[in-house]
């Protein structure tokens, strides 16, 4: 209780934890979920917009793309070595998600279904995850602040290049406007469903935000969403799909509709269009390289052993 | 010119048609560094592909661009070899066809970057530092994978096999390849054929790896618009949106 | 008449896309014998989609035609129920996904055999001879591979588990259907799930094949022309050729 | 001896020979080998055409491409029939297709890389098969003799077809018509090839037309298929890849140029453009398929003993 005490009291003063300091098993534990699960985000999140690489209309946005994904498994990168700080492997933290005992972002169960779909992802969905992730620039613990950080400058980038693509579709030919208009719909709710259903219904809400680990509540962010993605889609000439839409001047924000929580939940549960596909993906990745990592470590071995024998 | 132009949709055509191939990886890798090292791979070679479209297109002269090229023409007019065209296989025969294309890319971009053609010799000088690095990785790769378990071992040489019949259409001379060389512009392919050997027999040394004894040059025509039948249903993949919404911008 | 339209291309998308993923195994099945059914299967289900979307052209009444439908839409406009587009995966799943679709195809051209719309009702009955006949191949195949061997077993429980989520589409009633059930042309999809619920059962029972407890109906939308990630890769390859050689004949 | 020359009095006698009656050891072998041989081209052949039914340009050209390959499949199955009758199976037939140790046509390794050349395979290819088939409606082996009937039937509907393939193209827009010509070009010394090497070259042909098991030589074949081809191509306003070619008065046929048999030995030694493809296809089909065949004789078994059970 003691240790707790000034652990709290140096997160209080906004120190950062450190790996090697004294933590409480539940920040630990906490922290291990909430980073693995982000990392597991990144790298199922290759897998919506890989769907669009071999079929991206032009060289430039084929590379583009090509340099998205691979920015994503960039931060997956950054996220699982965060998470070994805090001791537990990599191997470890994919056992997890592909066993389903870690989850991933909901909103990547969604297919892509047009070039539009590049957009909106870019546009909404990096754009809620920029939302979450800016404050976690200021979490406690120190390696996480800091890929919180390099990821965020990409993130942005990215959202950029999201939009550009919505900007593109929405003035183009009467198709492509109908496919970016589309794309607006099937993923407006879904991404407001990114910042997790009210925090009302959250239990573990306040101790978070005591430990810096969760800075703003669910609602708080999506509401910074909604005002900001707003007239982002009125600039396009788009609508968005809620008819209850409209400008309170009372809170200086946008009053919208709740996105479908038994949908999130249905999701959450496995029932999504693509849950089996993405994980069926991973997986499959995952055990046909086992013959590589095993060759790769194989030889890593009989490399030390000549070495040694060299001495 | 027409010969430039046919030589030049070569080059810019392996680097399409590979990098396409490569990027069917993005998220399917066998480990996240994996995954980074082929997307970067795959964007390297999209990148090469649309300087030497782009100067086809140039020295084509009829107002077409690098998308035009990569997107409006069907196999026929496809002049890449056809290795790079193969399907992926498992992720050790990308590695090997990486690693033979590889070899020879070094080889040829290296004689380029001294062209005397400047504009030729500065896009292979540029192309040369990426190609470079990637034949490293790649033939790290083949060593450690070669000379690792038995099964990563018997899962190389069977890339290999399966492979090396598709090699020697890369130092198969045509009328174009001839062409190119008397004009001063290319080097000869048969020097070429000697350093890339070299290279080949050093790495699958090291990676205890076999040199199939089957002829290496079975399998030509690519580079003459004779493509596998897998070429088709690539670029019914690539060019969809282009084929579907002519005259839109994307 | 727009309801009927959208009602047309349903019928004729779902015989288009499982007459595709079908006709995908010509010369790749597990026994002579079943090669020839499976061609046969998919050309009987193309004869299907030409009359269906024959009429479905005109009643549109813009001039297009059945050709066009097939060819010239992008996969927002198609729709068929997913359970169609899927990958076949093995021989059991394809023929699973037969059995599951053919149960409901055969009850609801049985009732569109008698519908008051002439141009429908003849259309469904010279489809029904060959879907009933569709049926019991399926039917039997089901039977025989589930209380085949252990492994055939699982395979077929295993294709039942999968597709089982997306069987819930074919009866799920929208604007469209409704507005068809309204006007006397089409039955409702609640007796026909009835009817289907009692040879399904029946059927997998015989095979000793268990009903899946999760939900029927988890992938919906196709019907509204909301996909799976399928569909675009497979229209970039059927319609290939209308689409780079536009205006051509053939 | 005694036997031996009664057997070549009777088919001298142009009677025909039927699966239980005593013949030659070399006989059965030979119609074995040359009956499993076309069968095993009639299998193997589904594959170029199957390529594009998948791409095919129309619905009616999807129709008609799927009947043809679903009626090589039906030959298929009338000649593993008829070779069943002398004494060996159609799985053990399979196997020697698999294993290499009997061949298909070397036509079939050869790819299909545009529309034009289902075309070409329907007027060309079915075209040489027909030209070798005609006469083996009168070969001295009774279900071999009845199911070239059958076949030749149906296969010159489809050449039909093909030639109506050709003549769209050729007639069709620039790009068709170099898709046409490019067909020919590329089918046309393969198609030669269909009818093997000069008879001067093989050592069997002398006891095979005594046989009857075959009833003309292979060049005579080739010069009726030229003499009827070369028409054809002018007619589509295509050129055949022969500068050679011209129309001899003296033999009033064309005279040509031969194939380059090399190429012919190297495909058959395996080095053809499509050799590994296509075995393999068919070594896939028939291993992915064993669980199949498998599950259906189990049940099979299992009613058998139901039905002994309940007698």
């Amino acid at each position: 209780p003691q240790a707790l005490a000034e652990f709290q009291a140096r997160i209080d003063r906004g120190e950062r934890i450190e790996p090697k300091e004294w933590m409480p098993e539940g920040y630990r534990k906490t922290l291990i979920r909430q980073i693995g699960q982000h990392a597991h985000s990144e790298i199922v999140g290759q897998l919506p917009e890989g769907n669009w690489i071999t079929r991206a209309p032009t060289l430039e946005r084929k590379q583009i793309l090509l340099a998205k994904v691979q920015d994503e498994a960039g931060h997956g990168l950054y996220l699982y070595s965060a998470c070994e700080t805090l001791g537990v492997t990599r191997d470890e933290l994919f056992e997890k998600l592909h066993s389903g005992a870690m989850k991933y972002s909901s909103i990547f169960n969604y297919p892509t279904l047009t070039w539009a779909d590049m957009g909106a992802i870019g546009w909404l969905v990096d754009g809620a995850a920029i939302m979450n992730q800016v404050p976690l620039q200021r979490t406690s613990y120190g390696p996480y602040a800091r890929a919180m950080v390099r990821i965020c400058k990409e993130e942005s980038f990215h959202q950029r290049q999201g939009y550009s693509i919505m900007m593109k579709m929405a003035q183009g030919t009467p198709a492509q406007k109908e496919m970016a208009q589309d794309a607006l719909n099937r993923f407006w709710y879904p991404s407001l469903m990114m910042f997790g259903p009210s925090d009302a219904e959250s239990v573990h809400s306040t101790q978070n935000m005591a430990w810096k680990i969760k800075i703003n509540t669910n609602d708080e962010l999506r509401q910074r969403f909604v005002n900001e993605t707003v007239p982002q889609a009125e600039y396009l000439g788009l609508t968005v799909p809620d008819e209850h839409l409209r400008w309170n001047d009372d809170k200086q924000g946008y009053d919208f509709s709740e996105p479908d929580w038994d949908e999130f939940f249905e999701v959450l549960k496995g029932n999504g269009p693509c849950n089996e596909e993405r994980l069926g993906a991973r997986r499959k990745a995952w055990d046909d390289g086992q013959w590589f990592r095993e060759g790769l470590s194989a030889y890593a071995d009989k490399q030390a052993t000549r070495r040694t024998a060299a001495e | 010119r027409p010969a430039m132009f046919d030589w030049l949709c070569r080059l810019g055509d392996n680097a399409l048609i590979l990098g396409h191939r490569t990027s069917e990886w993005c998220g399917h890798g066998p480990a996240l560094e994996e995954d980074i090292a082929l997307a970067n791979t795959a964007l390297d070679l999209i990148g090469h592909c649309q300087m030497w479209l782009g100067l086809a297109a140039e020295v084509e002269g009829q107002g077409r661009t690098a998308d035009q090229l990569a997107y409006l023409r069907d196999a026929m007019a496809f002049r890449n070899v056809k290795l790079v065209e193969l399907p992926n296989g498992d992720i050790g025969q990308t590695i090997m066809r990486e690693f033979l294309f590889d070899a020879f890319h070094f080889e040829l971009l290296t004689e380029l970057s001294t062209s005397p053609n400047t504009r030729v010799a500065e896009i292979a000088a540029k192309a040369l530092k990426e190609v470079a690095y990637q034949l490293d990785r790649a033939s790290d790769l083949v060593v450690r994978l070669g000379d690792g378990t038995e099964e990563s071992h018997a899962r190389m040489q069977a890339a290999l096999d399966h492979l090396w019949p598709y090699t020697g259409e890369m130092f198969t001379a045509d009328a174009v390849d001839t062409a190119m060389t008397e004009a001063g512009i290319a080097p000869d392919l048969s020097d070429l054929q000697t350093r890339w050997t070299a290279t080949v027999k050093d790495i699958l040394d090291e990676a205890t790896l076999t040199l199939p004894e089957r002829r290496f040059d079975v399998h030509t025509g690519g580079k003459q618009g004779r493509h596998t039948e897998h070429l088709g249903y690539l670029l019914a993949e690539m060019q969809f949106l282009q084929r579907a919404y002519p005259g839109a911008e994307w």
